[in-house]
This record gives structure tokens, C-alpha cells and sequence, in this order.
């Protein structure tokens, strides 16, 4: 959250520089089977967003010590590519792509049926080539794609939506500019058939009541993705 | 921190307790364990407090440094905060490059202080373009039995009122005192027994799920949400815990003064 | 990359179909798998190409900053190429430090571009002394299915060729295209099965032995080489394989265009 | 050692700044317990260096290889925290640290009944959140009551004091400002029972009578602060 | 390759700044048994170039991870020390000194009998204490030298050599100036007795004409170099 | 370092030999090995020197950089120590980050050149708050059969002793010698069989205790002590040692000049 300045994010008929109204998603694409290589892979572009996510496994899970008796793990890697911002990004360790890895991770496992493999670990890879705000939110949507995709049992999918405030406005979907200035953040994990979570962050500023308006966005757009998801992956297992 | 094997008898223990809405302590589900906090503890810091929750205790030390500010922004100073948790803190805390679990809680308490707002860091330039002030917050646990997050932010916003600007030690004016001017504070909740409970202890913690951390400003603004660890929750259990937090933040905001 | 115990299954299958002058997926010594190379496909680079050879897929991005030169070259900006393989690419690649796989393979790309000549660091000067440009080309791969080394270089090169210089961002001048004055082409070659073949597939790799890696110019001239992995070659048989990369260095550098 | 300068340290009447005599101890206190979830641990407060330690263990020794068959080792790590100097110091990697804490390890070692607790560790940690020129004396001296508040056998303690030279003037105990501007530094640690050592560095420039000096007023020093971490482990077990 | 500039490297005698004619070698003097610890070791000086090079092993493979059932793996650590440049070169990791160590390992177990020694390590390290061009091609002829001293079997040695082009005119064996402003460089690893190649690296710009004369070069020096490193070792096992 | 089981039974052959006032070699207690000190041997540093004491050989470069000064000390340049034990020092160096034993000699190396105040900053300083010179001695390692620390010490001083400034390749002047004023020695002492023993072989590290390292300069002025390992001393033992430095330092420093 940059702060406000004076930047003028909503235009006098109550839309986004974009042309967007207040709880718009940006153009949503999905598709599957990216990477002849992977179990299961997805490439999902969400307005200028491109994530690519690879899904190796399950497989043995080395080193021994990460192995758990009772149920399998899953790897996380987020990772934003040089080229993937205005200014290039160093390419090396970086404590925020190793937290976003880690709630992915923590978001995953819980939809997961961890337990079907005891003892594996199942390497979910994200790399972000294109970015425009929202990044954590499309590659873990892509990333249940991709799980689906390789064929992994969960209770459910997971789309995640960051939902903000700009100019005192609450908005869906914040975009690059609405990122940088806006005053608020909000990304969620919703589980599009029970409407549970497994993911929550937020920083910035939100009255309780803007935080309500922000909240409900998010469901209603994760419903909106889920139909896409269902779409491109032709009537799986979801 | 190593992760322990999911020690499944304590899990159960923690079930039973829950059935009949008590905890390992005796505490209710929202309960606290004694707090204190200390202010000016540490003689070479410029602000410094320590809090002790329980059997919990943790440091926090307030350095300034001076910085030229970013060309794109001439008129701001920085504040910084930085989350050690060494080995002293118990055994499953281990030497070497922070952990995800390390990483995770320096990066939500840094974001409960700096989004709040409460250090105005146009207020930190000196010369335009050329001089500003860099706050450094450094956060050091002595003691986990769990909840280092609530004790982290406490101790963080505690130290940082009660600092004192080393203006002429640094000869660029007189000292005085650390503007800040909010009071945000952190909330944590665990799912413990199926259930969350406020202000966790280690072994709850151990034998808990997933947590969920709440910074609230004044008028129960939300400064920052993190949710952490596998687990899934409601939209009604959130509330719950929300409702909660309101309370017991106005409570502790009372502390800091 | 981790070391896989030699498949010696593999290398006897192998050896068997070079008996018979085939390969796995039926093509001859040195045939080529299906390419297609797009250009401009990543929003946020300045220059970009994307490659796919069979089902090996790679991404190349171009970006540009502003440096101070040298003060022994005061009139030239640079040329840097970053080469990163990370866990997406295959199930045999790991996270963490670069293997020694792994940074060979990118000085190997780097060298034949860099040493080509085909950006004139003399070009890059903005103010002598002052401001220049440094490029920077990062290569990123989505699917190893093996002969990364080719499809970074005819990435990394066609990349190059479509970027435009973001003069007007950085606020010194116009914008436009990068000079790139050459084409350097590389082809690589795996000894599987007792000889050389063309664009080896990673199973290839797994059960071959020593590669060589060309990176041809205008004319022929030879810009790079490189022999990677346990093996011995004679003079022959690096000839045969430079006869047929200067045909095959031919047919690229034309879909460069 | 920071050189001589013009600094005057030592008074007319051949007192210190801060109005010791140059035999003279700054004050100490010592509290042991403080640590709720360690096993043994000890604040000490010396002048206005303030160490914390806390041990930990026995404990299984991992990873497998640092155990030794017929002994127990001690893993010692000495940090200063990043607001305990007028500066403030980086967290991370530092050969200081690093060559501390093996010297305080060694000193520990030489009197820790290892036999006892083969294939094991003992883990002792020593902050420094508050330093003030002879930390790494304040670090072993109290880790070496935090060892006995844990119950751990040892032949003797380990108390260590610092001597040194300021305008040629050799004294007891340097403060902060006599460590920066004085002349030569010698740390020592010993056992008190024996008057033995197991600890030993210097630095500086002392003459073979200033070295003696130097010596003696440590050896006394020591047997003082014996008396009061006695005290402090209230007649326990050394 | 530093490119041309006006530096005139060849003169109107068509010899270089050194006295050499373009096939000439510099001088080269090699000495086995130089490190006393060592189960082989060798020291070779050519030009101003001086290679150290000490082979231990064969010996247990560990890490576990490293070792292969059927035969043993060669471990080379090439390094250049601080002082062996004209500016001090910064101890630590390095890719350019991690590439010329993989390359020179591959060449070496090319000619190794690494299954004589099923499981095991042979570990040899590359100093390079006082460099000027063409080090690589040193260490690795050194390391042959050096293995032989240690009695390990090989099918033959290993000679390196480098040639390239200065002022349009192909030369052997570059020295400093002529690797700094010459315009290519082809460092080979030939086995004098069959003319095989097991290393083979270029960089810069040859026409085919210019390539195959710079090759004739390397495999001519081989020869001569073959035939100093026989009288080094005094008539031993190649 | 890798650290070996200890070897008990050369710990028992080390003790009765100990028992007959004998050593492996046969040496005395406070015997030498013979000792070479060659300089000017490395031809790219400015000061060189390599020491062979028994079958322990090292060697010592020093290399001039141009620095700015330090706000504080305008007038003053540097002097840095650094000292790397690479594997081709001995099967039982690793290569990877340096070890403890690693940084610990680094360190004492370090102190008892600069803190002898051998090297005097203010002569390395060339404009005063603008230009100085840092000097870097390098200390290396080639055979390590024991005493690792004497003979870094000894190529060290030779080597600094032996530098030529090169004020013309910087072009701030005309060459010069270093100005090295003292001459401090080092000389080490293991506990082997329950005894001190001079200039000790790595047998007898490997089946000894605890180390001293005494660094005497000028008039017997002591600049630099410290005791390694685990192990139990008496100040009559001490004493003892001290006296045999002061002889043996005497002797080494005649061969330095």
C-alpha cells in the first residue's frame, strides 16, 4: 500500500481507470496441460498476470526429514521471473516469495487428501512471468488448477481474490495502479462449494464496514472464477 | 524451528479439553495469560521494552541510523523491522538462516506496525533529498511459550513510543521524542481442539492447526490479517474471533499508554 | 540438478536403436525436433521470445537499467545474461544454489552470445563516463525435455532482436529497437549410444555420454564452443558434427529473422 | 585496541573515569531462573554489559555427526543483539561471533563432566542484549551459572575478567572507553577452586611486568565474583 | 576476449612481443612430490603461470549421496589464490572457477580407471598461485601429472593447450596481453598417445581457416609438452 | 576442518612417549623442525614469502588496493589479514565455508600482525580523506603437517617485510618499500601427552589438547595471545612456555631480517 498522493482512481461516473466498475474482475484465462513435462500444469492469465505452475509428484519425499508417517507434504516454490516486473527483479532468495510459498503451502494442504500418500511429497512449482498486483492470489488459484489437472484428490478447489480500497472506495480485483496507491489490501482463499477459507492476508487501512463490502467482493468473484476453472478444466473432478 | 512429528496424543488431550471448554491451564477460550510489559529496559537502545505474557518473554530495541532517502521519494525517512528468534528461545529453535516459520512472523508484525501508519515517515526527513532518519525496530525472543506474535507486536509498539530521537548525538539538532501516532495491536488466535483460542500457548500451539493474526487500529480499524498453517475456517468462526479482538485490542491499547 | 544413478537399462536400449541408426522418438542421427519460436510475449519485458522444441519450452526476457561505465571503458554499457533453471522445469531439477549443470549452462549460452560480438557495448553509451546501458537477458526454463543449451541461445538471441530500448521510462530520449548486428546460432550434439546426434531429448541425455556445444556466426566463424561431461572424442567425429552444424546453424538463422 | 590518542583516562589521583581504583571490579549482579522454558539460565548485569543465557539439554545430539561415542558436546552460540551497542550491529554470519563462541565452547568443555552424557548436547546460548566492553567475559561467566542452574556436573565454574593497560597505567575490569582507547586487552577465565585456566586471549602491547600485573589483578578479580555467584546459586552444588 | 583495440601484438618479423614465432610454446618446468602430505602432487610453471596441484585418494566417497556403486568419481577444486592476479582477486564462490573445475573433471574421469575403485573419492585441488592466461590449461595438465605422481591409473594423460588469434594472425600458447586483446581463444585437452580430445572450450571469432590452424597448433604443443612431463615423472606409467 | 573420533590409541603412544621425554620424531620438548623462509617467490604480488617448517609448507602474498578513508580516521589507510586452508592442504581440509578451526586461525594470525602495530596506517594514507592505500596480506596454505598457525605468521611478516608499494601501476607516485617497523613472532605450544610442546606435527594436534599461541615482538612485549581447544592449564605452566617463546622469538626474528 503506497499511500494515497493525489492520484484520481475513480472517475466521476464511479469507474476504474480501466474501465471497470467497482466490483469487476479483470479478464480471467485458464488453460491446462502447459508443460509436456509436469503430472499436471497450468497457465493462468488474469488481466496483464501470467502464472505458469508445474505439479510434479506424488512422489518419495527426500530429504528423509521432511517425510511425515501419516500423510503427504506439499512443496511450495513462488517465484516472480526477472522479467516479470517494470523493474527486473535479482534473481536469489527473498523473504516475500519464501512467505507467499509458505501460506500457498498452507492453503494447499488443507483441501488436499494429504493423507491417500503417506510418506510423499508433491512439488507445486509457481512462476510468475508477467505481473500486475494480485500475483499470490493467481498462482495459487492456478495452482488447485494445476493439482486438479495432475489428477490429486481435494475437497475442493481454491480461488483466491484480493478485493482493496482506493480513493476511500472499496474495489474488487485491484490492479497495478490500485495496488501502488491504494490504501488497502485484502487477498483471500474461499473454497467455491462451501465458501470456507484457507487463506487471509490483508495490510493497509479498512473500517469494519469498507472490510465487509471488500470481504463480500471477494466471495462473489471467487464464485465468477469458479465457473471458469470448471470450463477449463471440461467437467473434471471438482 | 524443526517440525516436530504431530504428537497425536496431545491432539486428542487438547479435543477433550475443548468438549468441555476448558485448556491445558484452566483458561476459558478467549482468556490471557498475566501480561507485562517494561519500557526503557535496555540502556544502549534509543526506545526499548520488554513483555512478559505468561511464560513468554521478548525484547524489543529501537536504533536510528541516518539514511539518504530514495530519489523518488526526497522527503521520507524509512522504518525498518526485524524479527530474530535464536536459539535462546527454546529448544526448537535452532541456529542458522530463518525458517519459514521465522520469516512468516517477521513479515506480519512488520506489517501490523508499518500499515497502521503510526510512525509518519514524512516526519523523519532531515534535509530533503539528502538527510532522513531510518528507524530500526529489532525483535528478539528470550523466552517462546508460544504467541511470540501478540509479544512481538506489544514489545515492538511499546518500544518505538517510548523512544527518543539521538538527534545530537548524531548532531543534526536536539533530541526528543519518537513521534508516533497510533497504537496498533495484534490479536492471535489458534484453532486448538476444533476450536480458536485466544493468546496460545507452546504446546497449543504444537497441537494446534491453523492460526489467524489481527492488527486493529483506532476506531477497530484492520491494519493486517494473516492467516497461517493448513487448516480451514468459516466466515462465522472468523467473526467470532473478530468480534473478540475489537475488545481485547481497546484493552491492551490502554497498556501502551 | 541431482545426479541419477547411470539408467545402465537405458544406455544398452540406447546403443541398441544406434545400431540401427535410430533413436527413441525414430528420428535419424541428425534430425531435429518440431520448433516453433514466438517473439514479444512477455508484457513487462522490453525484448522477448518464447521456444519450443518437441515438448522442451523455454522463455527468454530482455530488460534494460541504467549504469555508470566502467572508468576504464567510459564509453560502453554492458551485456549480461542470467540462465536459471528452477524446480518447474522437470522433476530432475531442484531448488537452492545452481548446480554446476546449471551454471555451466548459462556461461555456455552467455559466452556464445556475448563473444558473437552481436550487441556493440559502444552502442549502449548514453552520456560517456556518465549513463549507459546495461541489457540484461534472463533465460527462464518452463520444460526440460532436453538440449536446453539450444533453445536458450535461439531464445536468448531472438529476444534480443525484438527489444526495444525504453529510452522515454528512464527519461534519455526516444525510444528504440535494440542494435543487435549478429546472429549467432548453437547446436548441440550428445555422444548416445556410441555417436553423436542432434538435439538430444533428456532421455537421451540421461543415457548418453559426453556433448559438444557450437555457436556459429556469419560466414561460419566459430564463436563458441564447448565439451561438457565424462567423455573422449576424436577429430572425425568433431568434425562430422561441425559439417552438420554449419548446415543446420544455416536453416536457424534464417527463422531468426 | 584503538591506540593511545591524546585521551586522558587515568585522574591525578590515579582514579579511572567512571572513579574506580585500577584494581577495582565494576558492579555485578546475577540472577539465575530467568528463562521459564530452559533448563538452567542466568542474567548477569556488569557494569552495563547485560549477557542472558539459557541452557538447554542434555538432549540428543544431532545431526549424527557432531556426536561423539564416549562424551557429550557443547554447542555454544555468543550473539550480540542488534540494539545492545551504540551502533547497530547486523544479524547474521560474523567471525567475531563465530570465534567467541568457540573459545567459550573450549572454555566450557574443559570443565563440563562430558563423560557422563555420551552421544549427547548441551546447548548454550548467550545473548548479549546490552555490551559494554568485555562481553565475551560476562557471556562465559554466565554461562557457566546457567550450567550449574541446570544441573549440570562440572569440576569447577569458569569466571572470566578482563585486564588491560590504559596510559600505561595497567587496571582491572575495562569499561567501555578504556577498551576503545587503551593500550592492550587480556581476557582469562578461571577455574576458582584451582586458580587453573581453561581460557586465554590478549591483544595489545603489554610489557612482561604489565603482562604480570595485568595477570594478578585478574586472578583476584575472579575469586570476588566467585563469592557472589555463590550467592546467586544460593550454596548450590560447586 | 577483449577485443581488438590498436595494441600491435605481432611485429614486422612476424614475431610476438615475447620473442616467440605464432607456434612457439612457453617456457615449462614440472616438478612432482612438491607437497609433502600429498599422495601425488605437482608443481608446473609455464610462462608466469605456476599450478599446485595435490591429489588425494583414492579414498571414501562422502557424502553418501556422491558415491557410485560401480566406480569412483573424481572431486576437482580449481581456485585461484588472491595473489596470483594483478588485482587481488576476492576469496569465495565463483562461477567462472565452478565451471573450470566441472570441466576439468569431466576431462580428467574421461581418461581415469574409475572402476578399479568402485565407491570411493579421488580428490584433486588446482592452485593457482601466480597466473597470466591460459590457467585452466595448466591446472589440468598438472593434474594428470599429478595423478600419475599418485600412481592412479589412467589410458593416457592429458595435455592442454591453448591457441587464438591476435591482430588477425593465429598463435599458440597466448600469453597475458594476447588473451586480453586478442580476439579468440581454443584451450583443448588432447591424449598425446592417440590424439584424442576429452576438454574442448572457445570463445571469440575464428574463420574456419583460422580454426583449423589454431587446432594444429594445440595438438603440435601437445606433443613437445607430452614429452616434458615424461622426463618429470622419469619414465613412470604413461 | 572435519573433526576425526579422537584416536585413542595415538593418544596412549603420545603419552608414553611423553612419559620418556620424547616425541614422534624424536624431537625434544621444545624442539624445531627445520625451517626455510624463502621470499619475492610469487610474481604477480607485491611481497611474497614461503615458509617450510618440517613438512608444513605456506605460503603469503600481499596485494595493494586503493581505498577512501573512513570518515573517522582521515588519515588513515588499512591493513587487512585474511588466511584460507583449502583442500590441497591436507585430506582432512574440506572445501566449503570456513570452518571454526579455520576462522579461529585466521583471527589469531590477524592480531598478532596488526595489534604488534607492525604496519603504521598513517604512512598508507595518501590524501587525507580522499586516497589511502589498504594493504591485504593473503595467507595460503599448500601442506599442513602441523603448526599451520607459526608458519602463517612467519610468511606473513616476511611478506609484508618484503612489499614493494606500487605507487606507479596506481599512478600516486614512485614505488617504495613498505614501511614494517616491528617484527612480531608467533610461537605455538600443543598439550601433547600431558605436556607443552613446541612447533607440534598434525599427529600430534590430531592426539593432543588444548593450544597457546603466544605472539612476542620487540623487548619481549607481548601483543597477542590465545588458547584453542579443550583443556585445563596451570600459570606454572604458562610460565614455563612463556619463558621458551622468549627465546625462540629472538631467534626467529634474526631470520626475517
Amino acid at each position: 500500500m503506497g499511500g494515497y498522493g493525489d492520484v484520481q482512481m475513480i472517475d466521476e461516473n464511479g469507474l476504474r481507470m480501466d474501465g471497470r466498475k467497482p466490483g469487476d474482475l479483470r479478464p480471467i484465462s485458464i488453460e491446462t496441460g502447459v508443460i509436456p513435462v509436469a503430472d499436471g500444469s497450468c497457465r493462468m492469465v488474469w488481466g496483464t498476470n501470467e502464472a505458469i505452475v508445474a505439479v510434479y509428484g506424488p512422489m518419495e519425499a527426500h530429504p528423509r526429514k521432511i517425510q511425515r508417517q501419516d500423510r503427504a507434504v506439499i512443496d511450495v516454490a513462488y517465484n516472480m521471473a526477472p522479467f516479470s516486473t517494470t523493474d527486473r527483479i535479482r534473481p536469489g532468495f527473498n523473504r516475500r516469495s519464501r512467505e507467499i510459498s509458505k501460506v500457498t503451502k498452507d492453503a494447499l494442504e488443507s483441501v488436499v487428501l494429504l493423507e491417500l500418500y503417506p510418506r510423499s511429497k508433491i512439488r507445486v512449482s509457481i512462476e510468475i512471468v508477467s505481473a500486475e498486483a494480485g500475483t499470490r492470489c493467481v498462482g495459487l488459484t492456478a495452482a488447485s488448477v494445476a493439482l486438479a489437472d495432475a489428477g490429486i484428490p481435494m475437497t475442493d478447489m481454491v480461488i483466491s481474490v484480493a478485493s482493496g480500497k482506493v480513493n476511500d472506495v472499496v474495489v474488487c480485483d485491484l490492479n497495478k495502479e490500485e495496488d501502488n496507491y491504494g490504501e488497502a489490501d485484502l487477498p483471500m482463499g474461499i473454497l467455491p462449494n462451501t465458501g470456507e477459507l484457507v487463506f487471509l492476508q490483508m495490510d493497509g487501512d479498512l473500517s469494519p464496514d469498507e472490510f465487509k463490502q471488500a470481504w463480500d467482493y471477494n466471495v462473489d468473484a471467487a464464485m465468477e472464477v469458479h465457473k471458469l476453472m470448471i470450463d477449463a478444466l471440461k467437467g473434471g473432478d471438482n | 524451528m524443526s517440525a516436530p512429528t504431530v504428537p497425536n496424543l496431545l491432539r486428542d488431550h487438547l479435543a477433550d479439553l475443548a468438549q468441555n471448554d476448558s485448556r491445558l491451564d484452566g483458561r476459558e477460550q478467549f482468556g490471557a495469560r498475566e501480561l507485562k510489559l517494561e519500557t526503557g529496559i535496555l540502556p544502549r537502545a534509543e526506545g526499548s521494552a520488554r513483555v512478559t505474557m505468561g511464560n513468554t518473554i521478548v525484547l524489543a530495541g529501537v536504533k536510528f541510523q541516518l539514511m539518504t532517502p530514495y530519489p523518488d521519494r526526497p522527503n521520507q525517512g524509512g522504518l525498518m523491522c526485524s524479527c530474530e528468534v535464536r536459539p535462546i528461545a527454546g529448544r526448537h529453535w535452532e541456529a542458522g538462516p530463518p525458517s519459514p516459520e521465522a520469516i512468516e512472523l517477521g513479515r506480519v508484525v512488520d506489517r501490523g506496525i508499518r500499515e497502521s501508519g503510526c510512525i509518519d515517515v514524512d516526519d523523519l526527513c532531515i534535509i530533503p533529498g539528502e538527510k532522513a532518519w531510518q528507524v530500526i525496530l529489532d525483535l528478539h525472543a528470550i523466552s517462546d511459550d508460544g504467541n511470540l506474535f501478540d509479544a512481538f507486536a506489544l514489545a515492538g509498539i511499546a518500544a518505538l513510543r517510548s523512544a527518543i530521537v539521538p538527534a545530537e548525538r548524531f548532531e543534526v539538532g536536539q533530541d526528543s521524542p519518537l513521534k508516533v501516532s497510533k497504537k496498533p495491536i495484534m490479536c492471535s488466535y489458534h484453532k486448538v481442539g476444533g476450536r480458536f483460542v485466544y493468546d496460545a500457548s507452546y504446546k497449543e500451539e504444537l497441537g494446534g492447526d491453523e492460526r489467524i493474526h489481527i492488527t486493529l487500529g483506532d476506531d477497530n480499524h484492520v491494519h493486517s490479517l494473516q492467516k497461517g498453517l493448513k487448516g480451514i475456517f468459516t466466515a462465522d468462526e472468523f467473526e467470532e474471533i473478530m468480534e473478540h479482538a475489537k475488545s481485547r485490542c481497546a484493552e491492551l491499547r490502554k497498556i501502551v499508554d
